[in-house]
């Protein structure tokens, strides 16, 4: 009976939406929201609108971005991450003992920078395989190789701060192309990379596909675990590399590099349209909201806020900027975690 | 309306009590327990002086403000959220504490809970209302209370004077048990009674494991988050008072370092931080494990740096034998 | 066993070795035999229909085919040779893929990277993506089932039927996976699909007879016995027989299933009478949302009233709106005479009104918890004493309803989602029968994935409700149940209430008469 | 009333009767990942040594809850002998170490950290606290600061974590100097937590801001003025703006050296951490009792001293004397009690 039916005459074909190409509106928000606050703050400061404060933003803003771009991914696949004070601890300490420095002989350069970058992801790794093997959350894994992290930087740090005198690490902080300094480069390309990777690799897309539905990709026949640890080697890379551009900066290498990282760079890819749920944003939106957040925080030092109130009114204007960011997406039966 | 009669009987449906939960699944609910013994085992080893009962007694002292933050963050992990803002409000309240006991007197506790539960409130209302995520109101809520205890303390420890309000806090019930920690596990055993006697509990699990399922099947999940929220804001002001009782004194930085080590004990306690599946018993076991390995590790010589990678090591593998993972599907 | 079959297939042989065979396969979950020995023969170039009610093991079955579930004893053979499958990949390389019941797509991703997940050859090379080869390959498969979907929509912005198709299109690239031609096994595809969308992917089994075999399995007999060749019959986890197609009829195909002879009569007859629907319970005038705009409707106790309309009618979102999961822009509703509050489904729940949504595994059911739990999960007050809850009060209540509504499950505390699709929902449905207090019950597809049996029981649990004066609001899975159970008929197209029909037992419309009106 | 109950009981009060071999050193600090610190518990372990012992060395992250549950932990232990040498981490972290030490009968000497009213002479476990006295130091550093900008111009100051009494005092000293140089201006404050990652982002940031208004930078602590030397070589100003700091770590002192920076104020790690376990041992042994730890040696300010271009040369290596540590010499750098 049901099959004989004749309802088949009935679906005409209704015009189909055509999927959105390029920026949806939903994607909107956080742009907007940059550039409300921009403008604002340039209203409200004549030392804020300044090229050589944008250049100030940019150049602060490289070291978070970098953090974003690894945690991006983390946070896409719907997993988290914490690790980022550990690991960056660990490769600044040890980029710094690895290129020429007052601690010991090396002179490694660039061949430091590679160790050191690879040490973080190899700890990067082992959150992902704490993860995929032992079935721990990756909040607790993540925590937990941070802590090791820092306990390694802390033996290797040995008492006594390693200075860097490596020409070329020390460069990248205060030399300039285009008006940017290295650092900041170094950071447009990590998102660019991220970028690609996301949008062309299959590192990326299944990163983004295991936020949508994991188990769809079993059944599917794909092997997840495997890239659930690459994506997390590969964020451990990123903030091996956030950790050296850090040593570069001070020049010298820290424990304490990477403290603070991981909220920051959390909050900057959710503010960005990053959801911690999984399955929605990357490493544009992220951008975004790395952007958002160092205009907020400069532009309240340059219209004068009082420091005590400095991190509330910050705190303040992400929460709003969220919620406007929100708005327009608002649904009953909307799940928010 | 009289309840329907079908035609078909249940043929063959095995409904009758068999089929609860195995001894296995028995186990896995004792698993927190058995993570803290051998812990306490293995320090133990390591310095026999460490099992005495004067230190003991010291550890769950020292675990009180731990196990009712814990305990009141749990409700909200399982309602599927996260709340940031504990320790930074238990900052605040013990600055609040400080800075109304001289007009309050005896009252001040009350006055500290029912404030923060109220702050707690709000970020809940904030949260559901707005929609926006739980991690975002509450590390909001955490920088703006960080901010306001700061400037509202003038940016420094505000000392009490009158230490009768938090005294009864310092005494020890039978000679041996701290107070602190029988306040603690009485939190526990009532949040744990209330969900267990009344519908909330299983509100509370549908919100955490399908929140629209949850709330197409009517449950009020805006309630059960905000009160969730409540109550972990309600405890951070307890922990507060506990706080001060110890320190004598209200400080705006005080409790910030607790945030990571509570929601460390909720999951080491082996409760999702995907929501849904979990106990208050769990984060008071957590907690106590926590405890051991902060004050433990140091204390029987394990060097600092080597106290960290102890540390990350040891929590990984606690969850790793905690973590009911029958519960939860997905581990993210 | 000693078949040691000769590998190189003779074609003109009389008795080809069989695509797949499986012998003496057996499953058991805590507290459930899921399988129980068995046997099952999927010869080369047939369809092979799976019959057998909610829990039968179907699923089950098919599953350890494709090496999701691991049998405790039991061989597989695929053309002759004993295989052990372990993994999806070993069954898409030995040609075995299958369609599953619940849907599984990565929402977030193009419908193009989900039919060629897992399978992208050349449109990944080195672990790069090509997007255009993508989109070619990805549409090569959409123009086989005939289906206009743009590869590059996000998934999540396609309707369900859409999303179904998406499914078979991915499917369908298992051709290019195994050598061998391959076994195609589909889990319900129909139960979400819309009549034309049923035809197309009926084209489609035809043609893939041509150069593969297929498993389909569907809770409607009549489509088993139109598509399939032979139809193998499970009951209680074991095989009870199989019975060839050609001249059999449903009710037949129905005895096996269930052991006994079923009753013909699905839709249990009854129904209001016109003249008894002069005040109505529910009344809704010009309610207008965001897909919907000046809807009227009424309803009167005890009248079932079917919504029928095509997709992107906007049925589902009214449905939703009276229910206070959708808000409104305007209207007044009012329930028994007393304006109904639409701001939540709180307030829905307490004015009297039930829902039941059609996502029964993401919006119906919360999967981890026991069938207890999910049951009481709303008229909480049924099993408390006070504000208390009383256990022994839920256990009597809860496996009362278990037996009202012969749910197959283990215990009340087993997790509903170890339950099959059946039993889930009648586990949903007794959510808010078990107060008697619901006033007008909301269905959305109540019976989709439910067997015969279990959805005669449901109809017989409509009309038992509504002879008690409960108001229903159906969106039925099919015209033919919206006519047989409605007392009236609703349609929409657009968004809007178009027409309504009496429908009265013995003065039914024909679903062509509906067609009309739906354009 | 100054001999307060120090010296009450006739068993000599807090004073002690241990053998050496069973005096147990404890050294407590934030963490060791920061070179004065590790220094400090560098120069415990050289103390505890020097009389045949060792140092239980016990960080706790700049936790304060932290760092009251290690103290609660050490003192449920045995305590008779227990020598604590301990760095609080906030004000309001020494009340409850005091309490329970006199409370369990350890011996305790307490550095930097230390709410005003808390009156030492109240407790005679509480053998001493030595600190630094913030408010010279703040004030000299803002002196050179002043003399190396000439005496006019604007400067910025990087302010400490807020709610501590080192930073407080430093800060206050920063204002009574700015009160005596009433050329020099304050353009901007700004507070970087001591850290040297964001002393380096807050400094940039005021740069753009001010621009070449700036002439000086004074920093709270050297970590942060190190951070501002970075900050300013990014802006392409090495060398034209003058920086202060004070702590006189290892690379500030090479910065002054080197001319990058200006001045910095010594607080010498390794022999707050070797003097406070030698006070603690010394009354615990007995060698020192309380009755002759006169009162103004209960809480003193330790010597300090202006490191310019011109000393440094002397603080370049750290030369902790042992015999700073005998028992009849342990206040000798003492410059008077904590008013
Ligand atoms: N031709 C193409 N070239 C490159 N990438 C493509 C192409 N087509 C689709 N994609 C990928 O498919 C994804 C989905 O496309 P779409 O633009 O619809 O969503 P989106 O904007 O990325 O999603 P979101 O809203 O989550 O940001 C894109 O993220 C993109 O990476
Ligand atoms: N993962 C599981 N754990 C425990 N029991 C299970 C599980 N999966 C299925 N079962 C049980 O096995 C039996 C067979 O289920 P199956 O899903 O195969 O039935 P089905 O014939 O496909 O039913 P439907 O027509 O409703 O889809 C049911 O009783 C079910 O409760
Ligand atoms: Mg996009
Ligand atoms: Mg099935």
């Amino acid at each position: 009976m049901t099959l004989t039916s004749p309802a088949e005459h009935v679906d005409t074909v209704v015009a189909r939406p055509q999927p959105r190409r390029g920026v949806s509106f939903r994607d909107a928000g956080p742009p907007i929201a940059l550039v409300v606050i921009f403008l604002a703050f340039s209203v409200l400061s004549d030392d804020f609108r300044t090229f050589t404060n944008v250049q100030n933003i940019m150049d602060t803003a490289a070291v978070l971005a970098v953090v974003t771009c690894g945690i991006t991914f983390v946070l896409m696949m719907g997993s988290i991450d914490l690790s980022a004070p550990g690991l960056m601890g660990a490769s600044a300490i040890a980029v710094a003992l690895l290129v020429a420095n007052n601690r010991n002989g090396n002179d490694l350069g660039l061949l430091g920078v590679l160790v050191a970058v690879a040490i973080a992801a190899a700890l990067g790794c082992l959150s992902g395989l704490a993860l995929v093997l032992l079935k721990v959350p990756s909040f607790m894994t993540t925590l937990g190789v941070s802590a090791v992290g820092l306990g390694l930087a802390t033996l290797m740090f040995n008492g006594v701060q390693p200075n860097i005198t490596d020409k070329m690490l020390a460069s990248w902080a205060v030399e300039r192309f285009l008006g940017f300094s290295y650092l900041t480069w170094i950071a447009v390309a990590c998102i660019l990379v991220g970028w690609l990777v996301q949008r062309y690799s299959r590192l990326g897309r299944y990163a983004y596909a295991i936020g949508g539905a994991e188990e769809v990709l079993s059944l599917s026949g794909i092997r997840v675990k495997p890239y659930k640890v690459a994506v997390f080697t590969m964020a451990g890379a990123f903030y091996g590399l956030a950790g050296v551009m850090v040593t570069s900066q001070l020049s010298a290498g820290l424990v304490q590099a990477g403290r603070g990282f991981d909220f920051q760079a959390i909050t900057a890819a959710v503010v960005g349209g990053t959801l911690l749920t999984g399955g929605r944003g990357g490493v544009l939106h992220s951008t975004v909201g790395v952007l958002l957040v160092t205009v907020v925080i400069n532009g309240l030092v340059q219209i004068g806020v009082s420091p005590y109130w400095q991190g509330g009114v910050q705190g303040l204007i992400v929460v709003v900027a969220v919620a406007a960011a929100v708005l327009p997406q608002r649904r009953r039966n909307q799940v928010v975690k | 309306m009289s309840t329907p009669v079908l035609a078909t009987p249940a043929a063959d449906v095995g409904h009758a009590d068999k089929g609860g939960p195995t001894l296995g699944q028995r186990l896995t609910s004792f698993m927190p327990l058995i993570a803290l013994v051998a812990l306490l085992a293995a320090l133990s080893i390591a310095d026999p002086d460490f099992l005495t009962q004067r230190s003991l007694t010291a550890v769950v002292r020292t675990s009180a403000p731990l196990v009712v933050l814990a305990v009141g963050a749990t409700l909200v992990v399982l309602c599927g959220g996260i709340d940031l803002s504990i320790a930074a409000l238990t900052s605040l309240s013990t600055v609040f504490f400080a800075l109304w006991l001289p007009d309050l007197g005896g009252l001040t506790t009350l006055a500290v809970i029912a404030a923060t539960a109220c702050i707690g409130a709000v970020q809940g209302l904030t949260h559901v209302l707005l929609r926006i995520p739980s991690f975002i109101v509450t590390l909001g809520g955490m920088s703006i209370f960080s901010a306001v205890a700061l400037v509202i303390s003038d940016a420094g420890p505000v000392r009490i004077t009158d230490r009768a309000a938090t005294e009864w806090l310092t005494l020890y019930v039978g000679g041996y048990v701290p107070m602190a920690f029988v306040v603690a596990v009485i939190v526990v055993a009532a949040i744990a009674l209330v969900l267990r006697l009344t519908p909330i509990q299983s509100w509370i699990t549908a919100t955490g494991y399908s929140e629209p399922a949850a709330r197409l099947a009517g449950t009020p999940v805006d309630l059960v988050k905000v009160a969730a929220f409540t109550v972990s804001g309600a405890c951070a002001g307890l922990a507060s008072v506990m706080l001060v009782s110890r320190n004598f004194s209200g400080s705006p930085t005080m409790a910030d370092n607790l945030l990571l080590p509570a929601v460390a004990a909720i999951v080491v306690g082996g409760t999702a931080i995907t929501g849904g599946h979990g106990s208050v018993w769990r984060s008071l076991v957590g907690a106590l494990v926590i405890t051991l390995l902060r004050v433990g590790l140091p204390i029987v010589g394990v060097p600092s740096a080597w106290e960290q990678i102890l540390y990350g090591a040891i929590i990984v593998a606690a969850v790793a034998l905690t973590l009911d993972r029958s519960k939860v599907l997905i581990i993210k | 066993m000693s078949i040691d079959v000769q590998p190189e297939q003779t074609v003109s042989e009389p008795a080809p070795v069989p695509a797949l065979e499986v012998r003496g396969l057996v499953k058991h979950y805590p507290g459930v035999k899921a399988l129980d020995g068995v046997d099952l023969v999927v010869r080369q170039h047939e369809v092979l229909g799976l019959a057998g009610e909610n829990g039968a093991g179907k699923s089950t079955l098919l599953k350890a085919l494709v090496g999701l579930v691991r049998p405790d004893t039991g061989e597989i053979y695929v053309r002759g040779e004993r295989v052990r499958m372990r993994s999806v990949v070993e069954a898409a390389e030995n040609g075995i893929g299958m369609v599953f019941q619940e849907q599984s797509l990565v929402p977030n991703l193009t419908a193009a990277e989900n039919i060629v997940l897992g399978s992208e050859g050349s449109a990944v090379r080195r672990g790069v993506y090509r997007w255009e080869t993508m989109r070619k390959m990805a549409q090569e498969q959409l123009d086989k089932i005939g289906s206009d979907i743009n590869p590059l929509a996000r998934t999540d912005t396609l309707s369900f039927a859409d999303r179904q198709m998406v499914e078979i299109a991915k499917l369908l690239r298992i051709e290019q996976r195994s050598q061998h031609p391959p076994v195609i096994i589909l889990d319900e595809p129909t139960s979400v699909l819309e009549s034309k969308e049923i035809e197309t992917l009926f084209a489609q089994v035809r043609r893939l007879r041509e150069f593969a075999s297929v498993v389909f399995v569907s809770h409607r007999l009549d489509e088993v016995l139109d598509v399939c060749d032979r139809v193998s019959v499970l009951r209680g986890g074991q095989s009870v027989g199989e019975l060839p197609t050609a001249g059999a009829v449903p009710a037949e195909l129905h005895r096996m299933m269930i052991g006994s002879t079923g009753s013909d009569d699905h839709y249990h007859g009854g129904g209001v009478q016109a003249a008894d629907r002069r005040e109505s319970l529910l009344s809704v005038r010009g309610m207008s949302g965001a897909t919907f705009r000046d809807v009227d409707l009424d309803v009167a106790p005890g009248e079932i009233v079917g919504i029928v309309g095509v997709h992107g009618s906007g049925r589902e979102d009214v449905c939703r709106a009276l229910f206070g999961a959708e808000p409104t822009t305007a209207g007044d509703v009012t329930l028994d005479g007393k304006k109904l509050d639409l701001s939540g489904t709180r307030a829905a729940c307490a004015a009297g009104i039930g829902y039941v949504p059609a996502e029964r595994k993401t919006e119906g059911m919360v999967g981890p918890m026991s069938v207890a739990d999910n049951m009481v999960l709303t008229k909480q007050g049924a099993r408390c004493t006070g504000p208390l809850v009383s256990p022994r009060k839920q256990a009597t209540l809860v496996d009362r309803w278990i037996d009202r509504l012969s749910i197959r499950t283990p215990h009340r505390g087993t997790a509903i989602q170890r339950l099959s699709g059946g039993n889930q929902q009648k586990v949903v449905l007794a959510r808010w029968l078990i107060a008697g207090d619901i006033k007008l019950l909301l269905l959305d597809h109540p019976t989709r994935g439910l067997d015969i049996g279990a959805r005669s029981e449901v109809y017989r649990l409509m009309r038992e409700l509504a002879g008690n004066g409960v108001a229903t609001v159906l969106l039925a899975d099919s015209l033919e149940e919206a006519i047989g159970m409605s007392d009236r008929i609703v349609v929409m197209s657009d968004g809007r209430v178009t027409k309504e029909i009496d429908c009265p037992s013995g003065a039914k419309p024909t679903p062509l008469d509906l067609v009309k009106e739906m354009v | 009333s100054e001999e307060a109950s120090g010296g009450g009981n006739d068993e000599a009060g807090g004073s002690g009767a241990c053998k050496p071999a069973d005096v147990k050193l404890v050294g407590q600090v934030r963490n060791e990942s920061n070179p004065y610190e590790a220094a400090w518990l560098d120069g415990g372990d050289a103390f505890a040594e020097s009389v045949d012992l060792s140092q239980e060395r016990l960080t706790y992250d700049g936790d304060s809850t932290k760092q009251q549950e290690q103290v609660s932990q050490l003192l449920a232990g045995d305590t008779e002998c227990l020598v604590m040498n301990i760095l609080p981490n906030g004000d309001s972290d020494t009340p409850p170490i005091v309490e329970q030490a006199q409370e369990a009968g350890a011996y305790l000497v307490t550095q930097w950290n230390k709410p005003a009213d808390l009156n030492v002479a109240d407790y005679d476990h509480w053998v001493s606290h030595i600190t630094y006295n913030g408010v010279e130091s703040g004030k000299q550093i803002g002196d050179a600061l002043s003399e190396a900008i000439g005496g006019s111009g604007g400067i910025i100051a990087l302010q400490g974590i807020l709610d501590t009494g080192a930073a407080k005092d430093r800060f206050a000293g920063l204002e009574e100097s700015l009160a005596a140089n009433t050329d020099v201006k304050l353009l901007d404050e700004q507070t970087a937590n001591f850290s040297r990652q964001e002393a380096l982002e807050v400094t940039k940031t005021l740069l753009t801001k001010h621009g070449d208004d700036v002439k000086g930078i004074w920093a709270a602590n050297d970590d942060m003025a190190l951070g501002a030397l970075e900050a300013l070589k990014q802006a392409g100003k090495e060398g034209e703006v003058a920086v202060v700091g004070i702590d006189a770590v290892p690379d500030a002192l090479t910065a002054i050296e080197d001319g990058a920076m200006t001045a910095t104020v010594s607080s010498d790690g390794p022999w707050q951490g070797g003097i406070g376990l030698a006070i603690g041992y010394c009354v615990a042994t007995g060698e020192l009792s309380m009755d002759d730890v006169a009162a103004e040696e209960r809480a003193w300010y330790a010597e300090q001293f202006l490191i310019e271009k011109d000393n440094v040369a002397e603080y370049m290596e750290p030369k902790t004397d042992e015999a700073d540590f005998a028992c009849d010499n342990v206040f000798s750098r003492s410059q008077g009690a904590i008013s």
